[in-house]
């Protein structure tokens, strides 16, 4: 088999498994930065999902919208990297358990 | 042979990912969310959307991820005290529901999917002719739309990182 | 031909001034509100010479505005030879009085403010004369209500103003409940607000269909024209408006505004011709109108409340041409009436701003010697507007008046009687401004020529005006009326008798006015206070309302009803919020945790609502 | 061609690529010492081989057989896998460097290039672009703050300067439509007026500088060389590398150089193409290399040391040997495409390079503010002006 296609499927259930598993980074995760880091693991996922539609409907609008997602994952790294820094640099820590003020 | 790279590719971007969870060193994390983009890549590469690809691998892997690494090595973070410290609700539940969630959505794209042909390295070839014609003729406000966001993003990083004077 | 230039013109003059006249000097502000004026009105002459003859209406669509339904309402102006003459009005009347509002103004706060309003006012009323359908015409129309508020209260520091502006803008909401009334039963009639279609439905219509629908149309309308020119029993507004700036008076309340009901009507002349009972209702409205007003204005002794008493009456006069079925004859007079009510009240305006805010009759006299060129030009209007032959009031008074011979011999009498009157108190003002000796106490002087040009000018118009044929231009659209020259003279005749009893009552024999006045006490009285019609209104109409707004609508259903359902609401989200605050653990990964427990809820209901094939 | 005989074919090429690419590195650090050495008037390395020529293996072995000592306190893995990581990336760009035109010899036909994507040069850039981890691993992994701040400083140097060398690069791309080597170079080919060569460069003066700026910091060359500055942080990144995980760490530097140069002939200088039409071109080599040989002769002839009485003719009988092989090439066509090509795109290369090494021995070094102050303020809205400018002009003039 020199060149079996694969179908389409299995990126897509990729797509779910890597998801899933930004979703437990942000569950079980208490470090802020992991948590972060989770977050673009889920955008990534969603990437492959939206990459291999457009493979299937064969039109580029899936790359245009995961293009999308990268700018706007950009905008987010930085916006949400700067309120860490903020963070640690007020309370020294980067738990999240530890980060709670807002509850009381 | 495309199986093949799948296989392989699909393979270590699942294992970076699950180390990405378990690993307690953010740096260990990043490193390994470098591996699952990396290897995103390439399956992109494999889809047909070369200029994603390489998008994905300067923007994402190129800037982003640096970012982190940078961020990561400036506050020096250490490993979390106690790894799998979750909140009790979250310590019974979570674990199920992720994997009721993940067998749902592997369960709805097998029903639902189209029983298409599968992919096949070439008949599909989203160049970076297209993409770029598509961005600037029919997605052109919401590309204007995404400066003006990055522009806010520029912004408002460096209001919350400057020294307070 | 871009129609649209031409109220656009003022649109910017007014964008430009209300925006940035705070910062800009003084001149910048003249030329943008003067120039915006003067291009519109040569954008005015430019169209009209380029579309000569006007035999056909000539129509420029522009975008559909309104698209529901059956119902189409789109944006388009139109140029006949109605409208033609309302343009050159507006136009050429608004330009002077501009002009001669940058002398008045000179020293008044507010500058920028008031040429602003100005040049809205200008957009609004050439909306309203260029509109092709009802709606178009009724945005204008509301929008000259608007700027005539605005103006009215101007000097928004007196208490007096303001209440006069809202008093103005409360009866004209009146008048244009009826007209968008009368809208309303036009779309459902006819399904459309376009002229030419109502009117070629109106036309089709047979007589026993049309009589019951079209009277109920018209006299809706009328109640609208009747607001918004001042006719019994709406008139009360324009007395107090005078309190806004002299030429506002001239502008908005004699020359232009004020016309829009007889505009409107003689526009819709199709409707009006269909139904004969709204037509005696106009006719009989517009005499009573002229002879009340007339009365009134006898005892007046504010200067600018004679003018204001006058122009109601002579709006009865157009309304009586109008209603007898003289269109043509009524357009003519609001021309001429636009050209010597305008200088009237600019001669007035020039008056007080020698006499530095003078407006008592009682304090002026022989200011002849002071202000000739006022002197001389106000008497040209008054010789005018009191019919002497060969002035442009004959001609179109006279036109009416005829008309009116022809449909009733009485109507006629009240009319040349009214013409009278007119004559008698317009000289009565003359005389006792500028006759006799001084009697009050400011240093009278000659106004600047930026105020006097623009008085010369309309002296000419409003003396040579008659000679315009203006019914002849109009005939196309309105049957032509037949002349009766004895009438005419007749009625002339009265009119320089007037004048004459004027002349003996306030200048040959003084006193023989006040012991005329102790004479009729009581008659005197009662017209002096304008027959208590404020006072009568005020506690049939006024005071019930408040009282009932406040018991009724404030305590039971504002106060009640609505802020008891809003409190309720608020008490239920608080007592429910208490509850669920429960789960607000503070913790994100919960909250994560219970969002994959909700997507895994809708896969499911995905799943089954069919997402499964 | 079949299957097969593609792997053969990119195995040969692989390999001719690989071994002539490290004996360059190798010989690179060798030029670099020299030319150091001279602009300082000094002799440089002059002990091992004829002119120290034999240096560069010395220091190869040296190298290998030092022990290589992994500090305690360092994250084993992570410091193990730096220099591996950056000697990797900077290797792989080559891969897609084109160094000459379409050949056939034999059977096959070939492109004198490892692999054509056809969005070759964004290849280039995301690799370039993830370079930074092995120096922000090593410096992070290596447990010591010097190397910790060097790690710091070269992450956001690189990000900081990766704006102005992408857009300087998109200015090019603009002009001849495309992402492949192949076709950048094949539109670069032609002449105005029949002599001014139709490179970007003439058209892009400034986004060539700039690209060399931004180069210069890319590859952590004086005087961008803060990560590695020894007189503030003792070595920088690699302070605690030893024996080839420093080679490896250097080799990485090297290869950048090549390939950031590379990449600048590539897209600026067009490639292989000649500078001048086509025959007299052909007689350049000739004549560069029989008058270097002469000269080398003639100083051999008179010799200044004892040894030159030997080395200096060799070198000179090498040079002429190489020139006679161009003669010749002339009459072969194949070989005279192959050679023609290698010369020029290597005497670009080389000089390129030369602009390297004559900076660092001038250049001082910048401060750490001034370096991005530099960036953001002065390169960054140079390159984006570039941008416009040439985007402005593209439009105007494409139908």
């Amino acid at each position: 088999m020199p060149n079996a296609p694969v179908p389409l499927s299995w990126y897509l259930i990729l797509s779910a498994i890597l998801f899933a598993l930004g979703v437990a980074g942000f569950i079980f995760r208490r470090n802020i930065i992991t948590v972060f880091m989770s977050i673009e693991l889920m955008l990534n996922a969603v990437n492959l999902s939206f990459v291999t539609f457009s493979y299937e409907f064969k039109q580029v609008d899936g790359h245009i919208y995961s293009f999308f997602v990268m700018v706007v994952a950009a905008a987010e790294a930085a916006v949400g990297l700067a309120i860490i820094l903020t963070v640690f640099k007020n309370r020294a820590t980067l738990m999240i358990d530890e980060v709670n003020s807002m509850k009381y | 042979m495309t199986a093949l790279i799948f296989i392989v590719f699909a393979g270590i971007a699942v294992f970076c990912a699950i180390n990405l969870v378990v690993q307690t060193h953010p740096i260990a994390s990043a490193l390994s969310l470098i591996g699952v983009m990396g290897s995103l890549a390439i399956l992109y590469l494999q889809l047909g959307g070369e200029f994603i690809a390489a998008a994905q691998v300067i923007v994402y892997a190129g800037a982003i991820m640096v970012l982190f690494v940078f961020v990561i090595m400036l506050l020096n973070a250490g490993a979390e005290a106690v790894s799998f410290q979750a909140s009790r609700f979250v310590r019974y539940l979570g674990a199920l529901l992720l994997a009721a969630f993940l067998g749902l959505i592997s369960l709805i794209i097998q029903a639902a999917l189209p029983k298409t042909e599968g992919v096949l390295f070439g008949t599909f070839q989203g160049t970076a002719l297209d993409v770029g014609r598509k961005l600037f003729t029919t997605y052109l406000l919401p590309f204007e739309v995404t400066s003006v966001l990055i522009l806010i993003a520029i912004v408002g990083a460096i209001v919350l990182a400057r020294k307070e004077v | 031909m871009n129609l649209w230039l031409i109220p656009i013109l003022p649109l910017l003059g007014f964008l430009a001034n209300g925006l940035f006249g705070r910062r800009i000097p003084k001149a910048l502000i003249n030329l943008f509100a003067v120039g915006s004026v003067a291009l519109s009105f040569a954008w005015v002459v430019k169209t009209l010479l380029g579309l000569g003859p006007i035999e056909t209406k000539y129509v420029e669509h522009y975008f559909t505005w309104i698209q529901s339904g059956m119902l189409n309402i789109s944006v388009d102006f139109a140029v006949d030879r109605l409208t033609a003459v309302m343009l050159m009005i507006v136009t050429g009347v608004g330009l002077l009085i501009h002009i001669y509002a940058v002398g008045y103004m000179e020293h008044e706060g507010g500058y920028y403010r008031f040429f602003a309003y100005l040049n809205l006012f200008m957009f609004f009323m050439l909306v309203l004369v260029l509109a092709q359908n009802y709606l178009l015409l009724f945005v204008g129309w509301e929008g000259v209500g608007l700027c005539s508020y605005l103006l009215i209260g101007f000097y928004l520091t007196e208490q007096f103003a303001t209440n006069a502006g809202n008093k103005a803008f409360i009866v004209n909401r009146i008048g244009d409940f009826g007209f968008s009334l009368a809208v309303f039963l036009i779309v459902r009639q006819f399904g459309t607000l376009d002229f030419a279609k109502v009117f070629d439905a109106a036309k089709g219509m047979p007589a026993e269909a049309s009589a019951g629908i079209l009277t109920a149309i018209t006299l809706l309308l009328l109640v609208g024209a009747t607001g918004k020119s001042a006719q019994i029993p709406l008139y009360v507004w324009l007395p107090d408006a005078m309190a806004g700036p002299t030429p506002v008076s001239a502008l908005i309340h004699a020359a232009t505004m004020v016309t829009a009901g007889v505009y409107m009507t003689a526009r819709s002349a199709t409707l009006f011709m269909k139904a004969p009972i709204a037509m005696d209702t106009v006719a009989v409205i517009g005499l009573a109108t002229a002879f009340f007003a007339a009365t009134i204005g006898l005892t007046q002794m504010d200067i600018k409340k004679v003018f204001a008493y006058s122009t109601v009456s002579q709006l009865g006069y157009m309304f009586l041409g109008v209603g007898v079925g003289a269109f043509s004859a009524g357009i003519f007079h609001l021309m001429t009436h636009a050209f010597f009510k305008a200088l009237l009240f600019l001669g007035a305006g020039a008056v007080i701003h020698g006499l530095h805010g003078e407006q008592d009759l009682r304090e002026m006299g022989g200011l002849f010697k002071h202000m000739k060129i006022t002197a001389i030009t106000l008497l040209c209007a008054s010789l005018a507007i009191s019919g002497v032959p060969g002035t442009s009031g004959f001609f179109s008074k006279d036109a009416i008046l005829v008309a009116a011979y022809e449909r009733a011999p009485w109507m006629y009498w009240v009319g040349v009687l009214t013409a009278g009157i007119t004559a008698f108190y317009v000289f009565r003002a003359w005389f006792m401004t500028f006759m006799g000796e001084y009697r009050g106490h400011a240093h009278p002087h000659e106004s600047p020529l930026v105020m006097t040009g623009p008085l010369m000018i309309l002296a000419v118009l409003s003396l040579g005006g008659g000679f315009i044929n203006v019914p002849r231009f109009l005939e196309p659209m309105f049957a032509e009326k037949a002349e009766n020259q004895t009438l005419a003279w007749l009625s002339a005749g009265v009119g320089i008798l007037g004048i004459f009893l004027a002349w003996i009552f306030y200048v040959a024999k003084r006193g023989l006015a006040d012991s005329f006045a102790k004479a009729f006490g009581g008659l005197y009285t009662l017209v002096y206070n304008k027959y208590f019609v404020d006072e009568v209104y005020d506690a049939a109409v006024v005071e019930p309302l408040i009282e009932g707004s406040r018991t009724v609508l404030w305590r039971g259903i504002d106060a009640g009803l609505i802020d008891g359902t809003v409190n309720g609401v608020g008490q239920r989200s608080r007592g429910i919020g208490s509850i669920l605050r429960l789960i607000q653990s503070g913790n994100i990964r919960s909250y994560a945790a219970w969002v994959v427990l909700g997507s895994i809820v809708l896969l499911i209901a995905i799943g089954f609502a069919g997402g499964l094939r | 061609m079949n299957l097969f005989n593609f792997y053969i074919v990119s195995l040969v090429k692989v390999a001719v690529v690989a071994f002539v690419l490290l004996t360059t590195l190798a010989y690179l650090q060798w030029i670099e010492r020299k030319v150091i050495a001279h602009v300082q008037l000094r002799v440089g390395p002059y002990r091992v081989g004829p002119h120290g020529l034999l240096q560069p293996l010395a220091d190869v072995v040296k190298l290998i057989t030092k022990e290589g000592l992994i500090p305690s306190h360092v994250n084993k893995l992570f410091y193990l896998m730096a220099p591996f990581v950056a000697v990797t990336l900077a290797l792989i760009s080559i891969s897609v460097i084109p160094f000459g035109p379409e050949i056939k010899i034999g059977p096959v036909d070939t492109w004198m290039q490892l692999t054509d994507l056809r969005i070759g040069i964004l290849f280039v850039i995301a690799v370039s672009s993830i370079g930074v981890y092995g120096v922000a691993l090593g410096g992070w992994a290596s447990n010591n703050k010097y190397s910790l701040l060097g790690g710091l400083r070269s992450s956001a140097q690189m990000i900081s300067y990766e704006l102005p060398l992408a857009l300087a690069v998109a200015a090019p791309l603009l002009l001849a439509n495309t992402l492949s080597f192949r076709e950048m170079v094949s539109y670069q080919s032609g002449y105005w007026l029949g002599f001014i060569p139709r490179w970007n460069l003439f058209p892009e003066i400034l986004g060539f500088i700039v690209f060399m700026i931004a180069g210069f910091a890319e590859t952590n060359r004086v005087p961008f060389d803060l990560p590695e500055a020894e007189n503030e942080l003792v070595a920088g990144f690699h302070t605690e590398y030893s024996s080839m995980n420093f080679a490896a760490f250097f080799m990485a530097e090297y290869a950048n150089m090549v390939t950031v140069t590379a990449v600048a002939t590539l897209l600026f200088l067009g490639g292989w193409q000649p500078p001048f039409p086509e025959p007299y071109s052909n007689f350049v080599p000739i004549l560069v290399f029989a008058i270097g040989g002469l000269i080398a002769l003639y100083h051999g002839l008179n010799p200044a040391r004892r040894m030159d009485k030997f080395t200096l003719p060799a070198t000179a009988l090498v040079f002429l040997g190489i020139a006679a092989i161009f003669g010749l090439s002339l009459f072969v066509p194949m070989a005279k495409t192959i050679l023609m090509a290698l010369f020029w795109f290597c005497g670009k290369i080389l000089i390129l390079l030369f602009v390297f090494i004559w900076v660092r021995a001038t250049l001082p070094r910048f401060r750490y503010d001034q370096l991005m102050r530099f960036a953001w303020i002065f390169l960054f809205p140079i390159s984006m002006l570039n941008l416009l400018a040439t985007s402005l002009i593209v439009a105007l003039t494409t139908k």
